[in-house]
């Protein structure tokens, strides 16, 4: 069987009830590029990460919208995609504080992006707020490196 | 749904055993939440969460142990999760919630651990 | 937790190597209908076959185009769109043979609209050709059927 | 993937026994159609498929049975099918295929068929 390649797109109701579809997607699309367990798990939460924002924040639990999440798979590297027409906001103005503080303040929040940095290469956010926002979450491939590794 | 979320409450050695299953995530969040509120409210500031059948958390899951965790400490009590399988145990450790968190083995080690060491300082 | 409803979206590239993916996806969505595993089962098959179709007959195995499934969920049906921009055909014009005859023939193929036709509650085939076909599977739900009797 | 497809050949008292496993789908089928066309071509008319893994089928794996069913007849063989779960039987049933095909429940069915029944008219 070739490696699995090209852009998948799935789209769903703006619902936490289907976080664990998308999830069992996710997983099963990106366990075909031969990642071990345990990295499918990471990106798999990372999307899930992603996705909880926009139900909640982008679209404040309005379930008549919908959470699109789009990947593209090559060789290379695995490029999630996930976009909201929401209000959008700033990541670059949001500053994540650290767990102690969180702890101390008994927040229940303030985790996602954080897990969202630790796990993925790139994470960029492009927003045009109203219109069309995407958060742009990148893994690299090592098998990759290493195929460029034997290469050279 | 593959692997429904689900949650039992029992008493253990007077803590109180919340057991959980499952995906723990934004949408099952809310219950495991009302589960340890309904114990602090009672007055239960042990609390053991028994994680031997949870199989997914996110950052939902995690942030309701981090919302509890002081309160329940500075009535001289904690919260101590037990049975993490390695994939779960693989997202405590990205956040670095062990440095925060008693994580033990079993039920019997919350146990022993709250005989030892009722709470513990953040 | 509430029964799913809505819209669910999915493209893959059109290639056999996804038909997996598809029946994955679409089983785990209608699983949570509540219709039981046989029922899920045979609607999956539709859907694969419908895919299929797509894949080798609108595209020609040309991995470059989309296979777009569209699923609806209510209280009342389970709806499917498989959406393809290529040629179309006219299934009306199109009078599958019976299996004997298949058999005599040797035939490989020409088992799959029967399929999809034993199956479902109701096919519709609506097709521009070049622009956009698309197939309508819809399944009626037993438990609403049962649901209205109660009610009378 | 879940369920990829696997597909094996051995002699079982002179017939060709192929057990398949997995799903058996427009992407897989021709895999099984290569393997009873080497069997047809190697003389080889007495043929048994063993489905006792194979846990999904779509029409493409149906063609493949249904386009040599009528070679294999005509030299005196036959597929003999044994080994069907009850999910993947159901797919057989839809289409009709218990009145032309020889469904057996095991491999020693399929043998003993074999003595009793080499070939059968559709
Ligand atoms: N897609 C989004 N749209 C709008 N605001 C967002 C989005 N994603 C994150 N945010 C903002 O960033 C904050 C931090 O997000 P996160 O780290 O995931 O924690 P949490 O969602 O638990 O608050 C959120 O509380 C929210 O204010
Ligand atoms: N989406 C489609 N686009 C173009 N032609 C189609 C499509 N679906 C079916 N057909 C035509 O109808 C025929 C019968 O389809 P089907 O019963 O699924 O059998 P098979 O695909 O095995 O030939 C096909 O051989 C093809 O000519």
């Amino acid at each position: 069987m070739n490696a699995i390649e090209g852009k998948f797109t799935l789209t769903v109701p703006s619902s936490t009830q289907n976080l664990a579809l998308i999830r069992d997607f996710i997983g099963t699309l990106i366990m075909q590029t031969g990642l071990d367990e345990n990295e499918v798990l990471k990106l798999t939460l990372a999307v899930d990460e992603a996705c909880t924002n926009v139900i909640e924040h982008a679209y404040g639990k309005d379930n008549s919208k919908e959470v699109l999440v789009r990947t593209f798979l090559d060789n290379h590297e695995i490029r999630f995609e996930i976009e909201d027409t929401g209000l959008g906001f700033d990541p670059n103005a949001y500053q994540p504080d650290e767990l102690e503080r969180l702890v101390a303040e008994r927040k229940s929040g303030g985790l996602g992006l954080r897990l969202i940095q630790t796990i993925m290469d790139e994470v960029r956010y492009e927003f045009e707020p109203g219109r069309k926002n995407s958060l742009l979450l990148i893994k690299r491939l090592r098998k990759d490196e290493n195929r460029e590794v034997i290469k050279n | 749904m593959p692997q429904p979320f689900s949650l039992q409450v029992s008493q253990q050695a007077g803590a109180s055993l919340i057991s959980i299953g499952g995906h723990l995530d934004a949408h099952t969040a809310p219950e495991f939440e009302t589960a340890i509120q309904t114990a602090v409210d009672g007055g239960q500031f042990q609390v053991i969460v028994d994680c031997t059948n949870l199989s997914y958390i996110s950052s939902a899951g995690l942030g309701v142990f981090m919302s509890f965790i002081e309160e329940v400490r500075e009535q001289g009590g904690d919260i101590k999760i037990c049975g993490l399988v390695p994939k779960v145990r693989q997202v405590f450790d990205l956040l670095g919630f062990p440095d925060i968190f008693d994580l033990v083995d079993d039920v019997a080690a919350a146990v022993q651990r709250f005989a030892e060491s009722p709470t513990r300082k953040g």
